[in-house]
């Protein structure tokens, strides 16, 4: 562990320095380019730095397309200010394209007057030919409107670390972390935090280490004696106002993890996960098959239903029982989590979104499988449904999806997406130990024991253990008696146990927070409602409109299901009610339905988050029409 | 299987449900249910550490009717579950029962990956070669010309055999029983319960309803003993009414021959003895199919290993030793943090 | 094949009978005591009797429970008149009850003063304790208000086919036909062509036959003969008027399959069905399996996800693919039908549903599966939903599938229940060869082809089939690129693809008829409104009403997804909208969602039909409050 | 398999799709896809009749690089949608390209069916013993102990064995090659086309990312000769870089023996005999491993049966044929009907 006091460096022309208050960097390379390692470093300073930030790992579909095809690109943006940063930016300041199938898939995204850097070295015949570049585009018009730093990285890299015995191709490594170099003397960033990650990871390869810290030395220094040309110079972002405590960065994917392994403590019970590799769900397992100390077992099933009903036996036997998988594996999942919701037994089933349908686009963000979530099973199923709005916010959902799972004896899903697993923000650690506990208490009792008797108030069942003796008894999926939890084919009965499961989950509504407005009030005009990863744009768009003096407001929802008891008369408040979400309009369907409030929508099924613009521009619309 | 306590044992009554028996009047499955609460008293088993647990089907009611815990899930699917029951606690003594429909045909998968892991548990195989529950259609061990409601001109599928797709899949323990030889198979569910690992029994189960003697070429009463071979580990493999047939292996074309005592020459000594640890002489037991071969019962494979929960709870146990100390607040402050 | 009028038995003294205007039959036995088939044959000679009819099959969940058993009664319920028949019957007008737990089982659903018929041979002690009477129902209060025939049939029907030499258990069977002569006697039915399926069905046993035919000839002359009490003579229930005609019964089983058939043809396509037994849906793939001189294809899968993708893999080599389940088995299914979403290839998934969740009440009906019809698949993949309303209704409910399956290649949900599936009724039989064509044309024009060039009109992409020289393509469940159908990670190409697949669904709402007003007219106060197997209880409910002059309309819906084009505008025009469903209210929500209609709900959720008395009541206090 | 025209043949560059091959540079697969194209150009196929059908996997792009026909369809169930696209069209000649998670950890139970029913299509599973697509979690055929993102501490699963699985699931052909031999691979891939029915071919692919060099003990160029033996029906299973090295049955043990000629007066008539149509050796001959025994190559079972498709549409025929006047209207008249 270290801390930012203890390594930091001062950058002492900082006079010289010209001030931002934001500012959004992307790097893009081939896999192979060390991209994505690249983007966490620079993260981790940024953090330590006292910047607020959030980032965006954008991985290709290939696992490692031949070197400098364009469908081979890897990409990590990260935006860090000195505000409050709710997005990984609109659009990009600064793009570093390791080769020219990186400038080729990214420039489109770039601003005119943007800062460009480019590794000329890799600039050959042979790759622009590959990234379809007819001319060289440092030497035709393709660049004339951005600020280019044209450098030979890769050659200077070799120089750097010449002194090492590397191999060529280990050496051409390194790059990255020259180019880190660069950008930490560009941005005033402290090398000493990656340099001592750097010795901690290649620990038992010092050669790789110092060869790496040697090529982040020599990337600053070139900053540091460089001409960069006129228009390029040292910036310097101030740190942001951000409340006070402890700090770290965490992906979805960690945040997730802890959170499940923190409900589960809090609920006193072991966690046991089943799961099937799928992207980009399978960082959860990644993640969670690490936690062994902490009582965890991970089951790498043959499938999804697998994993599912192994997570239900868990269950059943006493532990918390918890599945992950994306979109088309939850599909798989639906007949499992009916016997969940007919047997009532506790079961968090997480679902990390992806681009659909079927198989679709793996590794690109969505947030379609609300209805799937909300509606997809079979028969009268009713099942609450939680969503988590980034990174950190994971970490609390969690710790609710185990609350209301063990408490009301229910499947819960919780919603999560291909960037809430992948990006990484700043997370004010908190203090597992004096959060609120929600022990389960299981029945002991045999006076009266059948296993459907129900507490009045939640109308969960009771949850007894085998091993437990003297409570014997069976459950399963036919429909059970009310009042002795054998099976009965009674109508009238069937009609009451509908009912009651029904009410189960309705009454949730009384056991959640009421809804609260995001941003803004219920005074505004417009209401901007999101659910899941739109957390940030919405935010920096609602926020931006309202320094303009725009009466908009942002409504972000956790409770997809039961939705929060005032939700009506929220929503009733506002004259339009704009459902942002990225898909087709799901959440509007549903408080259409709820409602009968005319929600409007605001869809984009790109597969990329939301543009803070786009939203903007649908608030204007809506306040002008 | 576990160590039951011996306690006050329980008789086979005990380990009867309140609940009536709602199986078709003459089912094989009544016999099975007989043997295995038999089974159950011999072992000394107690109610609340055994849990039955099933899929969907006939067989698949079987836990309802026991006083133990149990665990009616979803069609095919009760090998998945058992292995997260087990995962969670150890402790439990798991029965599976299911029919062939509901392991070969939907749950062949799990099935498969259960024998392949090696969970400490007992799967029942319930095969009266057809789907009784939905009203007869035929099943993945339907013989090849079965008619049936969704085969009115026959099955044209060459039937899987349980038990050899049992080994093949990697099942370290793999019995055979018929549902009525109630001297027989609570001996044959008293071995599974005592192996550690996954035991796989085949019960051949007669549906009175939809495929009445379906197995009566080799269990009809006055053939039987010819047609039927009780293997022993340790034992040479003889059979019939007069104690006078045994089985022995062709050493050029490696398959078993039925021969008889004193004829020939051929004298005990000739015949092969049951080897249950012998992997090839599993499977040649497995797939011998009467009338030219006599069906092989009882253990016909048994050689252990280590059981996957085993494995898994020594990782998480190894990872709370190195680590007694766990504590989620300290690890959530490992690695790079600064202070705001 | 026999007509009514080869064979009709004259009543010659329908003067003393007592006329009525319809009737309601129960029978309730041992699954052993030939209740179904009893049910069956009242059914045939019945509707050549010219009577409009409706029948209610209801099993017990057990193959053959121990004889005696309730939880092992078999009950079938026929409703049949002179006026239009629409549902089973709310209350039977007769009880026929084979056995004391039959009795048990059914006494309740009497109204006071209905006839009750027993068998007082099967009232033995040991029996009664079976079906847990503690008393003799027989000699106690149990049947008071009741008109009860009390008659020994065991005895009169092992006296009546002593001659045959059957075994005692072989000549107990005949009980059923011995009481069905009796009941034929009591409503004037004619015995032949029940003889006549006799002499067919034991043509290999003719002393089953003639045995059988002996009891039923004994049971009748009972009637004709015997002193059956003052309140009790024979009736006669005149012919009903119904459009001029070929008649035949069918259940629902049939004329699904008859349908889908009759679609594939209009097509010109072959029909594969992959399906994987599971009541109630199995009934379909016995019947299609019975169809193979018209090239149809079944196949037994090994699940429901292979049953699917069989007809998936049919569908891409060039038929019809089908696949037939069952909610829980649908539900497996849902990943599949997202690649056939994806890849646009026809299909038809028929869902016969029944009560759940998870294993539910297997043998009950229940239409709770619009849900997962409508919305049960990951990510934004819309599919055309249609529901059949009655067992006949179902034949052309399968060929309009078809048609929009292969017209829009894309998988269509088609649903039925566990009712529509089991139930008889007469039917009109169409001229199929007479039936408007929906042909398919493949494509074989390789200039400028790829595999998703569009319709401009339906939007719907080319059928190109493996085995066309010239037209060699891939395609898959990635996304793909709208101008030339590979694989494309484009993010505006993705939003692209996933509205045109969206738009292509939206517009099949011009390609169905309006919604039509069932019954009444846009001026009525209310209007319920239904889908599925609620038709003929709501149209009853209503017709009555509104014979009582009430203001109320019926609007069934068969097009559940996309909706017809003016059905806002038509719901718009009553005050109050009443959404009649087997379900928590899954229609309700839908109709909410996408017109804003306040709709209000009436759930059922007993495993049974409604009643029509339910919707009266529930429309009057609409109309009072 | 199927007649294939022979008129102007292809070459095996024609069978290459205009899509960019995105596999990871040195991946096992470019092989493959290599030997497979040569082996449609050796057979005389035709793009147009020729179908790549796949899951979903890294192998599972198989059929994007092929200028046939392909259908990619959705994780593991390959075997069934292949086995649907054969009944409506028994034409079109199939090849499932499927990796060891699509066939054996989602799609087994697909596979298991498949082979019992005996559909006549090509079943190529590239066997790399990882996941690789989703970045290298442990499969069904990993090594126990395999580290991987899933199993930091090693994975605790005994591995299955494709070709035993094969077998015990019915499997009437079954094969095994190398990626990198382009001299054997093609035969293989010709002699499972030529088989009717489903013939299996496990192929033993290199992962260069995720799990390089998993088969180097039996395929690093040293020690191919001596840890590898290619079986051929009616030739003496012998092997090793002097080819002084044999198989032998142990007739006690029923167990394989490696034997060399010439040591302890063994001569090539000791060598036991490739029987390719013996159950019983294929399964020994299946399980045998590196480096105790050398792994076994070419085809090691092929005894043919009647396929599924032909079956079944020989019913459908029959059908047809006893009604050749089916009619619709006809049918829907039967039985009871009556005029109002
Ligand atoms: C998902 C699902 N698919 C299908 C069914 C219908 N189903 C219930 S039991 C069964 C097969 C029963 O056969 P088997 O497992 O051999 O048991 P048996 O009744 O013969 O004892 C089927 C197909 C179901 N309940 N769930
Ligand atoms: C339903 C579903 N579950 C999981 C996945 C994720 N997934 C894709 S490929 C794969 C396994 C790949 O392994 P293998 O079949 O061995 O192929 P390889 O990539 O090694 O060639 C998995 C788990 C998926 N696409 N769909
Ligand atoms: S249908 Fe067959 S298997 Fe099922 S209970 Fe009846 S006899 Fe037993
Ligand atoms: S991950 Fe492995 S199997 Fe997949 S393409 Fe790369 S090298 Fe081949
Ligand atoms: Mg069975
Ligand atoms: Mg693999």
């Amino acid at each position: 562990m270290s801390t930012a006091a203890s390594t930091a460096e001062t950058y002492e022309t900082f006079e010289d320095r010209e001030e931002l208050e934001s500012v959004v960097i992307r790097f893009a390379g081939d896999s192979g380019d060390g991209v994505q390692v690249t983007g966490g470093q620079l993260t981790q300073v940024t953090a330590i730095a006292g910047n607020d930030l959030a980032t965006f790992p954008d991985f290709p579909a290939e696992i490692r397309a031949p070197a400098g095809t364009t469908y081979g690109v890897s990409a990590f943006q990260i935006n860090f200010g000195a505000r409050r940063i709710r997005t990984a930016g609109d659009q990009p300041d600064v793009l570093v394209a390791f080769n020219p199938a990186a400038l080729k898939v990214n420039i489109g995204d770039m601003p005119g007057g943007s800062l460009i850097i480019v590794d000329t070295g890799a600039f050959s015949d042979r790759n622009m030919k590959k990234a379809g570049y007819e001319t060289n585009p440092l030497e035709d018009q393709t660049l004339d409107n951005f600020r280019v730093i044209e450098i030979d990285i890769s050659k200077r890299t070799l120089e750097s670390v010449e002194s090492y015995g590397l191999s060529q191709k280990q050496a051409l490594r390194c790059k990255n972390f020259w180019t880190l170099g660069l950008v930490y003397w560009l941005y005033s960033r402290d090398r000493q935090p990656t340099i001592d990650w750097l010795n901690v990871k290649f620990g038992k390869l010092p050669g790789i280490a110092d060869a790496n810290i040697a090529a982040i030395n020599a990337g600053h220094a070139y900053g540091e004696t460089a001409e960069l040309g006129e228009e390029v110079k040292g910036y310097f972002v101030p740190p942001a106002v951000m409340p006070r405590g402890l700090y770290r960065t965490i992906t979805g994917a960690d945040a997730l993890a802890y959170g499940l392994v923190a409900g589960a403590n809090l609920a006193g019970l072991k966690l046991m996960l089943g799961s099937y590799p799928i992207t980009p769900a399978s960082a959860l397992l990644h993640v969670l098959a690490g936690m062994k100390e902490f009582g965890v077992t991970t089951f790498q099933a043959e499938d999804e239903i697998s994993a599912v009903c192994c997570a239900i036996g868990a269950s059943y036997a006493g532990s918390l029982g918890v599945t992950s998988s994306s979109g088309p594996g939850v599909a798989l999942k639906t007949e499992a989590i009916g016997l969940a919701v007919s047997t009532e037994l506790p079961l968090v089933i997480v679902n990390s979104q992806r681009s659909g349908p079927s198989t679709g686009m793996p590794t690109k963000t969505e947030q379609s499988d609300l209805y799937q979530a909300v509606y997809g099973r079979n028969a009268d199923a009713p099942v609450p449904v939680l969503a988590a709005s980034s990174p950190a916010d994971a970490f609390d959902t969690a710790i609710e999806a185990v609350r209301i799972a063990t408490k009301y004896m229910t499947p819960v899903f919780l919603l999560t997406d291909s960037y809430i697993i992948n990006a990484a923000e700043p997370w004010l650690i908190p203090d597992v130990s004096s959060l609120p506990q929600h022990k389960v208490e299981f029945c002991d009792d045999a006076d009266g024991f059948h296993p459907f008797l129900r507490d009045e108030d939640t109308l969960a069942r009771v949850w007894a253990l085998p091993g437990t003796p003297g409570l014997e008894h069976r459950i399963g999926g036919l429909e059970k008696d009310y009042d002795s939890g054998n099976i009965s084919y009674d109508p009238e009965n069937h009609h009451r146990m509908t009912m009651v499961r029904k009410a189960k989950i309705d009454g949730i509504a009384n056991d959640i927070p009421e809804q609260a407005v995001t941003l803004g009030s219920e005074e505004d005009t417009v209401a901007v409602v999101g659910w899941g990863s739109t957390y940030g744009p919405i935010n920096r768009a609602v926020d931006d409109l309202r320094v303009e003096g725009l009466p908009v407001a942002h409504i972000h929802v956790r409770h997809l299901w039961p939705l929060p008891a005032n939700m009506a008369e929220l929503l009733s408040s506002f004259k339009h009610v704009l459902v942002a979400e990225m898909n087709t309009g799901q959440l509007r369907t549903i408080l259409r339905s709820e409602y009968l409030v005319p929600a409007e929508a605001l869809n984009n099924i790109s597969g990329l988050p939301f543009k803070t613009t786009e939203i903007k521009d649908a608030v204007r619309k809506l306040l002008e029409g | 299987m576990n160590v039951a306590t011996k306690i006050d044992p329980l008789k086979a009554k005990d380990f009867a449900s309140d609940q009536e028996v709602r199986w078709c009047p003459g089912c094989g499955d009544y016999a099975i249910i007989k043997a295995m609460q038999k089974t159950l008293a011999d072992i000394g088993a107690t109610r609340e550490s055994t849990v039955f647990v099933s899929g969907i089907g006939c067989a698949a009611r079987f836990p309802y009717y026991m006083s133990t815990y149990g665990f009616h899930t979803i069609h095919g699917r009760a090998a998945a579950i058992s292995t997260g029951i087990k995962l969670a606690n150890p402790n439990l003594d798991i029965w599976v029962a299911s029919g062939d429909g509901d392991s070969l045909s939907i749950g062949g998968n799990h099935l498969l990956h259960l024998l392949r892991r090696n969970v400490n548990l007992q799967y029942l195989l319930f095969n009266n070669e057809i789907y009784g529950l939905t009203k007869g259609q035929y099943s993945p061990t339907s013989r090849m010309g079965t008619r049936s409601p969704s085969t009115p001109l026959g099955s044209v599928e060459s039937p899987i055999s349980a038990c050899e797709f049992a080994l093949g899949s990697g099942a370290r323990f793999v019995a055979r029983g018929v549902d009525t030889q109630q001297k027989h198979l609570p001996g044959v569910f008293q071995r599974a319960w005592e192996h550690q690992g996954t035991s796989f029994v085949e019960i051949l189960q007669n549906c009175i309803v939809y495929n009445d003697d379906v197995f009566a070429e080799f269990t009809a009463k006055d053939i039987a003993q010819d047609r039927q071979v009780h293997v022993m580990h340790g034992e040479p493999m003889i059979f019939g009414a007069n104690e006078d047939k045994g089985l022995r292996v062709d050493a050029e074309s490696l398959q078993l021959e039925v021969v008889t005592l004193g004829e020939n020459g051929i004298s005990e000594s000739d015949i092969l003895v049951h080897d249950e640890t012998n992997p090839t002489l599993a499977r040649m037991l497995a797939t011998m199919e009467a009338p030219e071969y006599p069906v092989a019962l009882g253990v016909l494979y048994c050689d252990p290993a280590e059981t996957y929960d085993a494995s898994v709870l020594a990782q998480v146990q190894e990872a709370k030793d190195r680590l007694p100390e766990a504590d989620l607040d300290e690890y959530l402050r490992r690695g790079h943090t600064w202070t705001v």
